[in-house]
């Protein structure tokens, strides 16, 4: 097999990704970019279920599937709300629009 | 058995039933249609609870249910009519009944009576479910109805901006009671395991349970008590419940709501015994019985004057519970309910007639309402304790009781307030009815007949009464030990006879005068601070604003400067009120909002890891 | 732990997904985000799983990327040094890291061998089992063109 | 899962998914649109009720068990008079039709949701329940509801991760998805701990506890009221359901050591709400506090999930808030719509203006304060009391405190609608058929004075669950 690695090697990726996912989604303030972060931290789910699904059984894998489509919905209406956002407000940075608060 | 049981959930029943259909029936037809279905139901209320009265025996009627059961978890609800019981539902239901007929006329001019009596009913049915039900949860659902009538009908007229805040501040204050009541019921459920009154008490007897732990839940059923019963120190609702009708007035004193912490605690009074809760009944009821005659003495409104004496006559009771004479408390329970429903609604009268009602701008209506002249002054004579009438012969007993008890401070408080009586009571009726006419005397005429046969039936029941004492006494408690000092008697009626005379002589001779009194800063002082209650209400709102509200403020400040902002601003801004620096976490950056989601994750890891 | 491959992958897949975030170049970023999503997929590979790594491939690398570099195209983006809150991001999903990993050496959690399932297998069990969440996908996909058909007018009559 | 549940849950989903073809064929008017949207409801609803009988299928990914068809029937119920007032209220908007199907198929995910017992289906059921309401949020189309969108997704987005990320630790631990296998297999792990808190984490998001809450108010306030009554009343009473049985039924074993972490997060989220909500000039903004803090109140029994009678907490809770919640953010809508007010200020008089629209708003408030013949009082007795028979008087004290603090902000708007004096002039829109819309609003408050003193069916729902899970 070609990715030879045990179980902890596999979640200290998985984990990194995560992590990285997340530094991503509080550090950048352009809404792309957070996008970008958001689907590193599904992927980072993802991985898991496959790394798992190769030591079990098949249903992780098929799980996998199901996730990657919702990712997808969930870039796709991203985007959507993203380009509404940006049409109206000329910008991409959100924590500039801060009507709503307190 | 069966067929008493029965009646008695038709008798509650029948109440509620009779407010909704006299706001359905005043609604949809004729407005004043409603007050007929209103004395219908207040009559077959009154008939079926003297039936039972009647057919009363010597056992009490007892019917349990569950409202639900979870697996152990019960809510247990029923009923317990024994004979206090129904002589409470006899009061509530007897002056509600008057008190209905009478609002013919009072309300005479009022635009939806169907929604009055609606109110009406539900506040009496409330009431006789509140005494007819055999456990504390059912007893707190029907306390929370009182009180939401009382809210509503204190704020009756609520587009007066005095009655609307009244309505609330006694909605507030009596609330504010109820939460410690509530605690006391969940802390008495979950330690002791039970809520029926009964249990209780045999509980109790048995000495089940730690005297310190009764105390606690005496206390807190007694906040709840006091906040219902307008004691020392939540009393200020009672002055400014005064911006209802005169009637609901005379509903809330006499028949209904203030009545129902001297039944609670009349109810648990054995449990109140053994775990010596009493003592602190008796001193709360001796100050707050001090505090009101005196602060009746200073005021001028009629209806605030009559306020304060209920408050006195409930802290009387109080005290008499206190001093463990339970019979001597409902005896004057009653008489207190009879000429306090006479009084107020002789107010009521002079009030609706005249239009008018601070007292001192009234004057020298005798002789033009001489039949509401003489009805008043009964009920000012059975108040201020005058042998032939009711009063006399309950408060008396417990003066005797009080002083049999021994403890100084209780028995002085208490003498010097019920001797008081007679002075804030004549002092009330010689400036309304006796002196020169003022504007609006002129244009007042005698109350209509409807109004007066209320008033016949009450004055007529303050003479009769005494003579059925000794019935009533055995009917409620069995064989009473009743104890009798010569001296004190002769002392009392002395010491009241002169405060009669001065109250004479500077009301009705105005032979001494008090403007030079008032005038002298020290006495302008004291009329100040009776007027106001001893700064009671002053003092609740002061707590409120500096203690409760700025101390909470400060701990929040405390921990923005410290642990959010740092020392950044800090400092700055001490003055602002808590929510207005809590709210700041909500910043609107959605960054900022993510951030604190994978904070509160970590944390909570950080937590599984080291808890 | 892992051959010296899975820790090639491991750099490219972290290294493209920093350089995806921080890149300055917009362009560059989305083309680093092809490739960290491309490498999942080789993973999937590594892990004897076509299908999972196809599908990977054809949604993200093909649509999702696609919906991005539209959106970039249509928005555009001025790139700004971030101020001040990276030190916060920093720390906490360093220390998301750290707890994971410490938590997942901590863990009971035990290395089976891996196997391989055959597409047929895989194929059988998704028809048989999880067929009916497709309709439910489905669903969801009807929703999110209505409302996004909806929104996208409304933009419209909104100029 | 039952046959007819999931007919039910298809009929509505496809009702909504053609309504908008019907529109574009026909043109239905706003009449129509609701008419054939409330048949859909009848049907499904109808379908809920007899789903105790008839065969069973997909039953591992859900079950259909008292608990999924008495807050199914309720959720309906709640969804249907949500969708009237949509109509009502947005009748000119050409769209209306788009949004209502996308509500019909949140809630037809918010029936899943309820009735799943594994994480597949979970998952699946609670994005078909958010996914759609993304989009929703933005419906309003004015600044603010581009704003709420953004807030909403991102948070979303983090959250659905987080929950996937915890999900899949789970199956590495046991190589299932399913509840029931969970339930026998997992064992107290520090990974186990990590995804139980990954997975109260997606949740969290769902039912704005504590530090996951932030996005709450920003979103009920910023979008139309209308949607808000499906975010706030709808799906947190779902989530709250799907919480529960994760807790309960699939990861009991580790649940156990999370009861003082859950307590203290209940007594947080409840102050922080109503500290907040206090604050508030905005009655929209006061209503999504309080929402807040209801999340809080259930959090309490979830904290004593010791002992059975969290389990009726949990679940009375639901029921209750799923009505006065909705209820509330659309007599707010009702209000907006027709006098256009938003303010404490604009509120001034109504009660005078609106007597019967103040008065069930008034309902609703007060059982949301928890006063007694209402549903909102006998849910707080049973959260409380499970917390002190848990042995945690603290939690249940503080919650005493809070929902007393809370009394003061409803009665405020109580005091505003009749206290004052009237300060809007006259209607922006005055409909000629104006008392139509008092009918949902009168239903829901019904239902809830009925089950404030009618407590057996929630009673012996939560009996048979409790029972199911071993209690």
């Amino acid at each position: 097999m070609l990715l030879e690695a045990d179980v902890h090697a596999y979640l200290f990726l998985s984990f990194s990704l995560l992590a990285v996912g997340v530094y991503g989604l509080l550090s950048r303030r352009s809404v792309i970019r957070m996008l970008f972060a958001v689907e590193m931290i599904i992927n980072a789910a993802n991985l898991n279920l496959a790394i798992f699904s190769a030591q079990r059984n098949v249903d992780g894998e098929i799980f996998a599937f199901f996730t990657i489509g919702l990712a997808a919905l969930e870039a796709a209406v991203g985007l959507a709300i993203v380009i509404v956002f940006y049409k109206r407000f000329g910008e991409v940075i959100p924590s500039k629009i801060r009507n709503l608060r307190w | 058995m069966e067929k008493l049981v029965w009646i008695t959930y038709l008798t509650i029943g029948i109440f509620f039933l009779g407010s909704i259909s006299a706001f359905l029936i005043g609604k949809f037809t004729e407005r004043w249609n409603s007050f007929w279905v209103a004395v219908l139901t207040g009559l077959i209320g009154f008939i079926l609870t003297c039936y039972i009265a009647l057919n009363l025996g010597e056992h009490p009627i007892v019917h349990k249910f569950n409202w639900f059961t979870f697996g152990s978890f019960k809510i247990p609800l029923g009923i317990y009519v024994d004979s206090l019981s129904v002589v409470m539902a006899l009061i509530a239901t007897g002056i509600g009944f008057l008190d209905i007929v009478f609002s013919k006329g009072y309300m005479e001019d009022d635009e939806s009576p169907h929604r009055y009596y609606f109110e009406k009913l539900f506040f009496i049915g409330s009431m006789v479910g509140l005494v007819f039900v055999s456990n504390l949860v059912g007893l707190y659902i029907f306390w929370e109805g009182v009180g939401l009538c009382s809210y509503l009908l204190i704020g009756y007229w609520y587009w007066k901006r005095s009655a609307a805040e009244a309505a609330l501040k006694a909605f507030v204050m009596t609330r504010f009671g109820d939460v410690f009541m509530f605690a006391g019921i969940i802390v008495a459920w979950v330690l002791l395991g039970t809520i029926n009154f009964q249990e209780l008490n045999a509980l109790a007897l048995a000495g089940a349970f730690s005297v310190k732990l009764g105390l606690l839940i005496s206390l807190l059923i007694f906040i709840g008590a006091v906040g219902k019963s307008a004691q020392f120190p939540l009393f200020p609702w009672l002055l400014d419940a005064m911006e209802g009708p005169t009637t609901v007035s005379a509903l809330i004193h006499a028949a209904t709501m203030v009545n129902a912490g001297v039944y609670l605690v009349a109810r648990m009074f054995p449990f109140f015994d053994y775990s010596h809760a009493l003592i602190v009944v008796g001193f709360v009821g001796a100050l707050s019985a001090f505090i009101a005659a005196t602060g009746a003495l200073a005021h001028t409104e009629i209806k605030k004057i009559l306020a304060f004496s209920t408050m006195e006559h409930l802290a009387l009771m109080f005290v008499a519970l206190g001093v463990g004479s339970a019979a001597a408390g409902i005896f004057h329970l009653m008489n207190h309910a009879i000429f306090k429903a006479l009084l107020f609604l002789a107010a009521g009268a002079v009030i609706h007639m005249t239009h008018q009602k601070d007292a001192f701008k009234l004057g020298g209506l005798y002789k033009y309402m001489p039949q509401t002249a003489l009805l008043f002054l009964v009920g000012i004579l059975a108040l201020a304790g005058v042998p032939p009438f009711n009063g006399f012969f309950s408060k008396d007993w417990i003066i005797g009781a009080t002083y049999a008890y021994g403890n100084p401070v209780i028995f002085g408080l208490t003498f010097v307030a019920a001797v008081l009586c007679i002075a804030y009571g004549f002092r009330l009726w010689f400036v309304v009815f006796t002196g020169e006419p003022s504007e609006y005397s002129k244009h007042a005429r005698e109350a209509y007949p409807i109004m007066l046969v209320p008033l016949y039936v009450l004055a007529v029941l303050t003479v009769v009464i005494p003579f059925f004492k000794e019935q009533i006494i055995h009917f409620l408690f069995g064989e009473v030990h009743e104890p009798f000092f010569l001296n004190l008697l002769v002392a009392t009626l002395t010491v009241m006879f002169i405060l009669f005379g001065i109250v004479f002589l500077i009301y009705y001779k105005r032979v001494i005068s008090t403007v030079k009194f008032l005038a002298h800063p020290l006495g302008k002082g004291i009329n100040e601070f009776l007027y106001n209650g001893w700064y009671v209400d002053a003092a609740i709102k002061w707590i409120c604003r500096h203690v409760f509200y700025g101390s909470i403020a400060k701990a929040v400040e405390w921990v923005d400067i410290h642990v959010v902002d740092g020392a950044v601003n800090g400092t700055a801004r001490l003055s602002l009120a808590c929510w207005d620096r809590c709210r700041k976490i909500q910043t609107g950056d959605v960054i900022d909002y993510l951030t604190y989601f994978v904070a509160g994750v970590i944390t909570l890891v950080l937590l599984i890891l080291f808890v | 732990m892992g051959n010296v491959y899975f820790w090639i992958i491991y750099a490219v897949v972290i290294g493209s997904a920093i350089i995806a975030l921080e890149a300055t170049s917009l362009l560059w970023a989305a083309v680093s985000f092809v490739v960290l999503l491309s490498e999942i997929a080789l993973v999937y590979f590594g892990l004897n799983m076509p299908v999972l790594g196809g599908v990977q491939l054809a949604i993200y690398a093909g649509g999702v990327t696609i919906l991005v570099l539209f959106a970039i195209m249509m928005i555009g983006e001025s790139y700004k040094k971030p101020e001040g809150k990276a030190v916060k991001a920093i720390v906490l999903s360093l220390l998301l890291l750290i707890l994971g990993t410490f938590f997942s050496f901590l863990s009971a959690i035990d290395t089976l061998p891996f196997k391989t399932f055959s597409t047929e297998v895989l194929g059988t069990v998704f028809v048989e089992k999880y067929s009916f969440f497709t309709i439910v996908l489905g669903f969801i996909v009807s929703a999110l063109l209505y409302m996004a058909n909806a929104i996208i007018t409304k933009k419209r009559e909104a100029k | 899962m039952n046959i007819n549940y999931l007919a039910a849950t298809m009929v509505l989903a496809l009702t909504g998914a053609f309504l908008p073809v019907i529109n574009r064929l026909f043109r239905i008017s706003g009449i129509q649109g609701a008419l054939i949207s409330s048949i859909g409801y009848v049907v499904s609803l109808f379908l809920v009720l007899i789903s105790d009988k008839g065969k069973h299928v997909l039953e591992v990914f859900y079950t259909t068990d008292p608990v999924s068809i008495l807050l199914g029937a309720l959720i309906l119920i709640a969804s249907w008079m949500v969708m009237l007032v949509i109509y009502w209220i947005t009748e000119k908007d050409k769209f209306v039709n788009e949004l209502i199907s996308a509500l019909m198929i949140s809630t037809a995910g918010a029936l899943l949701l309820i009735s799943a017992n594994n994480f597949v289906s979970l998952a699946i059921a609670m994005e078909l329940m958010t996914m759609p309401t993304y989009l929703m949020v933005l419906f309003a189309f004015d600044d603010k509801s581009f704003e709420a969108g953004v807030k909403y997704f991102f948070n979303g987005a983090l959250a659905v991760g987080f929950m996937l990320f915890g999900i899949s630790l789970l199956y590495g631990m046991t190589g299932s998805f399913e509840f029931s296998a969970l339930v026998k297999n997992l064992f107290i792990d520090p990974l186990v701990a990590l995804a139980a808190v990954f997975i109260f984490a997606g949740f969290g998001f769902k039912i704005t506890a504590f530090p996951f809450h932030f996005w709450g108010p920003d979103v009920y306030d910023g979008t139309c009221p209308g949607v808000a009554a499906l975010l706030t009343g709808i799906s947190k009473s779902a989530a709250f359901i799907g919480l529960m049985r994760v807790v309960y039924e699939a990861i009991p074993v580790i649940a156990g050591h999370f009861t003082l972490i859950l307590a203290i997060i209940a007594a947080l989220t409840m102050t922080v709400g109503n500290l907040l909500a206090l604050a508030q000039r905005r009655v929209s903004r006061i209503l999504a506090y309080s929402s807040v803090a209801h999340a809080g109140y259930t959090l309490v029994a979830f904290a004593a999930l010791s002992v059975p009678l969290s389990v009726t907490g949990i679940i009375y809770h639901s029921v209750a808030y799923v009505f006065m919640k909705t209820a509330a953010f659309l007599c707010f809508a009702v209000f907006l719509f027709v006098w256009g007010a938003r303010t404490m200020d604009d509120y001034k008089g109504l009660g005078r203006r609106e007597p019967l629209l103040a008065a069930l708003f008034l309902i609703f408030l007060l059982s949301l304060a928890g006063v007694p013949p209402m549903a909102g009082f006998i849910s707080k007795v049973f959260v409380f009391t499970a917390a002190v028979d848990a042995g945690m008087t603290w939690l249940a004290l503080v919650g005493l405190l809070n929902s007393a603090f809370s009394v003061a902000y409803y009665i405020w708007i109580a005091k505003q609608m009749y206290l004052e004096e009237p300060t809007l002039e006259k209607p922006i829109n005055d409909s000629p058929n104006k008392n139509w819309i008092l009918l949902p609003l009168a239903v829901m408050a019904i239902l809830l004075i009925v089950f404030g003193i009618w407590v057996n069916p929630v009673v012996d729902a939560s009996a048979v669950y409790a029972a199911k899970v071993g209690f």
